[in-house]
């Protein structure tokens, strides 16, 4: 019933291979509302982050996470850069030097991300961000535990979320981050932070369904 | 894509390499985290000016690095904001002593990148200031979203606010000084055809060749809206009529007048565009007494241009026509 | 076609209006015919400087004319030689007594009418020489044919001849300098895009999303070869090889390296250019001492760039340094 | 059977207007294998000559066909311009103060012009230049006076061959003017010079049919 540091670094890994694998969509969707930038970036960030790992994965979860965090904050650049590595850094300090954790302790690391990127980017619902993938994520997956489901249960529960989450910012007219620029033209495209954020939680729902 | 370019990941490094090997006189350049010096950084006692963004606006910012004008750059990726570890190595290489000012376009990557970069070289003991420039009356300014771009003012407000540390004013007259310029300046912008973004190989949108596109920023984004082609004379029009509006300019007032060129509109063109400018503003009692005219802070090959007014004063013209010697902007040396 | 213009017919008047009021301490600027002087001339007791050709290629020359460079420029209709009354009443204008030197890029246009005008000033009196520019080795040198081309070159005898007229130099000295100069120096060039003259409103060629033109001139002229699109070290070397072989260049050589957009190619992309330059001359022994790196004489908004050799010694070196105020080029003063 | 001054202008007229109606196609001949600025070139210049007119439309030939080639001159620019006002310029100074002309005046003067053109552009034969239709031209008028043509139809035999000659540039590779730069490539193209060239003799046979 744990995830294992191992199971941690699989999910980095999975993600970083799902960047690999949408880096051109992510880029589109960035093209349409905002500089054409977003899958670059994060393909960037994550290959540094592949180089890093080996030398960090014998250490404990925090610290893993950690390094990923500072990783993207030199690689990504751009506004990704420090958001996703204030997510990152943020759920290390939360989970601290454990070598595994448990669904509580991921929802407290992912809440703490989360809060660590409203503040930097202050930000607000619907304001067309990966924030709106990432609170209905939140709150799915404390739903579910509360309703006792399965670990892999609770991470399904909240990558659906985050997946609905994503789409629905495509109505929404954005109030940061650069597709703002647009005004009412930002409105019929799909934030791209939304969606690289919910491949993130989707990947740690694969990655660790079993566990 | 048309490009003279290698393999697109290595577009900034390569860009830098000839930098380095163009102007030794004028700058030095860093590599891993990458950043550009003045030549004789730090100077000790003159505060030193910082800026930097996404690469892609050249000769902004690294052809501004020089007497005169900036002490460092931070170059990011293609439209990317460069990452706070560049900023600090660099507010680190330029401090001499008196304090560093971090010119800062007002985006949500350059201002988070910048403002993390400011905390650690804080940290470190060296007095830093922030200034955002946010002069591009194409977005509403509202506290609710992220704001107004900075766009061509960042040009006027790094050689005016450059002069002034030259001249060995304070870290804080320096920041209060470039406040001013930025609450004296506008902007906006149009585009004739869009740009490719080198990694991306395809165009940042696709505009049909009889259609232009009204308030753009600086980094391929699509502008506000998009309408029919019009003669240069209405163009530039649709262009000054807000930004004088906006502060507003007033009859009396005296301008420096901007004209700048998205990087693939030439020089002809922006002469046709500054005599209607200058038309215009003259039937408004506003007199223009300082111009720049070129590509000075460009998206890429985009072809299109942008209009900027600033509001000048016998201080601003002083600095204005203060020596300055970069690769970009040079003249009284 | 998508340009910033109003009616294709004013384009050359509408700038020369816009240059008029740009540069009121540069230049003064005349109508029918159209021509730029500088704003202090005639130069009692220095030899002028007279160039032009077609428009279109800015800065060159309009941007070229003040103190240290041309005393005068005529512009003609886009990519067409000037008249002779132009060049006569320019010719005129900036007499100081001591000469007027025209300086005359090698196309039959441009070589007929300057001839005419140089005829007519020497009927009022006037002494005149003239210098021939031909450094394009696209073209094959031949008496049987129109010859090389004037281009890039063009741009560095101004400066160089400028400086010298500015020292004092005689006409003979400075005909004899320019010559010299067009001996040493040596440019080709290459498309990625073609360019469109307004008032054709298509453009010149056509050239698919694949390919390119290499050895063209400034003129929107297809170039020598169409082949497939390279990486921008692959071109580099196939323009700067021709360059080194042609005089030839060779080990020891000092030499001035410029690196030339022709209007719709960025900076950032002729400092990927500039870097290759340098490192191929680097392993011929061939060492870079002074550089130009920019949209100097330009082909509208054509994406492309073109390479230049001058060798150098130490008397061109102090020439190219020497201080130099136009708009299009500005240093030491 | 004379050519009178009236007969003059109305040729200048014409040959003014079917340059209006070509100048596209000289343009695009003039794209093909120079800088695309021939059309626009001679519109300019005649349109300037269109508005000289009136002010020496009482004078004798001479003086009106001189008047046309100052006005090229300063009107024009590139090589047509020189060139061109270099035809017009000789013609009138070798038909001097006449108030009407014959066929044989006619043909000292293309003959001077063309002279005047050789002389002033360097050219040979086969250089594809306008040259190559001014040569047949005027062969074939004095061959047509020779045997006792009319003036008709010697006139319609001089533009027959300059439409020959002008033809005839298209295989050629061009060894002045602007084309010469394009090597072999000039090769396959008819030359725009040659071809307002023979549109000037044909506006003559037209207009002088029944002189
Ligand atoms: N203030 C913000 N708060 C939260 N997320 C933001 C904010 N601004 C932008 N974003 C997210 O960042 C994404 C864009 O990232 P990216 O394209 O890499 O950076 P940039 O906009 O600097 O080019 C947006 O799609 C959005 O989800
Ligand atoms: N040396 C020459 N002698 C005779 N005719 C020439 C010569 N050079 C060019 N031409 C003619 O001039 C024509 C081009 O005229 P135009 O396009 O108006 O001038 P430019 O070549 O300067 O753009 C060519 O098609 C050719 O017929
Ligand atoms: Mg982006
Ligand atoms: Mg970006
Ligand atoms: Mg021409
Ligand atoms: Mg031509």
């Amino acid at each position: 019933m744990a995830i294992t540091r191992d199971d941690v670094l699989n999910w980095i890994k999975s993600y970083a291979q799902a960047i690999e694998e949408n880096c051109e969509m992510l880029t589109d969707l960035d093209r349409e509302i905002g500089d054409a930038d977003h899958g670059a970036n994060m393909r960037r960030g994550f290959r540094a982050v592949l180089e890093k790992l080996p030398s960090v994965e014998d250490k404990d979860i925090g610290t893993i996470l950690k390094n990923v965090g500072m990783t993207l904050l030199s690689k990504v650049g751009g506004a990704a850069g420090p958001l996703y590595s204030t997510m990152f850094t943020k759920a290390g300090m939360t989970i601290g030097a454990k070598m595994e954790m448990d669904l509580n302790d991921w929802a407290q690391a992912l809440e703490a991300g989360t809060t660590g990127i409203a503040k930097l980017g202050k930000a607000l619902p619907n304001d067309k961000t990966m924030l709106d993938a990432l609170y209905p994520a939140l709150n799915a997956l404390s739903a579910a535990m509360g309703n006792g489901a399965s670990v892999g249960e609770a991470l399904q529960k909240s990558a659906d979320a985050a997946h609905e989450g994503m789409l629905a910012t495509i109505p929404l007219v954005a109030r940061k981050g650069r597709a703002s620029y647009l005004g009412e033209r930002s409105a019929g495209h799909q934030d791209p932070g939304a969606t690289s954020t919910y491949l993130l939680i989707k990947t740690a729902a694969e990655t660790w369904t079993d566990c | 894509m048309k490009k003279l370019i290698n393999n697109p990941e290595d577009v900034v490094k390569e860009e830098l390499k000839g930098i380095e090997l163009a102007h030794p006189d004028l700058v030095k350049v860093f590599y891993d985290p990458d950043f550009i010096v003045r030549a004789d950084a730090p100077v000790q006692g003159k505060v030193a000016l910082v800026s930097g963004g996404g690469s892609g606006h050249e000769p902004m910012h690294g052809g501004f690095v020089g007497k005169g004008m900036l002490d460092a750059a931070c170059p990011g990726a293609v439209f990317t904001s460069p990452t706070p570890d560049q900023m600090l190595e660099a507010t680190k290489a330029v401090d001499g002593g008196a304090g560093v000012l971090h010119i800062v376009k007002n985006y949500t990557g350059d201002v988070m990148n910048f403002e993390m970069a400011a905390d650690l070289a804080r940290d470190e003991g060296i007095e830093v200031e922030s200034v955002i420039v946010n002069d591009d009356v194409a977005v509403e300014d509202s506290t609710w979203t992220a704001g107004r771009r900075g766009v061509g003012l960042t040009v006027l407000m790094e050689k005016i606010v450059g002069a002034a540390a030259e001249e060995g004013r304070s870290l804080k007259e320096c920041a209060d000084l470039a406040r001013k310029v930025n609450g004296q300046g506008r902007s906006m912008g149009m585009a004739l055809t869009s740009c490719t973004v080198p990694h991306v190989g395809k165009p940042s949108f696709d505009l049909p060749e009889d259609e232009m596109e009204i308030g753009i920023g600086i980094h391929g984004e699509p502008g506000r809206h998009r309408i029919k082609l019009e003669p240069a004379d209405k163009i530039t029009e649709m262009l000054l009529e807000p930004v004088v509006e906006d502060l507003p300019y007033k009859e009396g007032d005296e301008v420096l007048l901007f004209v700048n060129s998205m990087g693939g509109t030439p020089l002809i063109e922006l002469y046709i565009v500054y005599r209607k400018a200058v038309e215009i503003l003259d039937a408004k009692g506003i007199k223009v007494v300082r111009n720049l005219i070129g590509p000075y802070i460009t998206s890429l090959e985009m072809a299109g241009m942008s209009i900027t007014l600033l509001k000048m004063d016998e201080d601003l013209k002083k600095l204005w026509d203060a020596p300055v010697k970069t690769a970009g902007m040079r003249w009284g040396i």
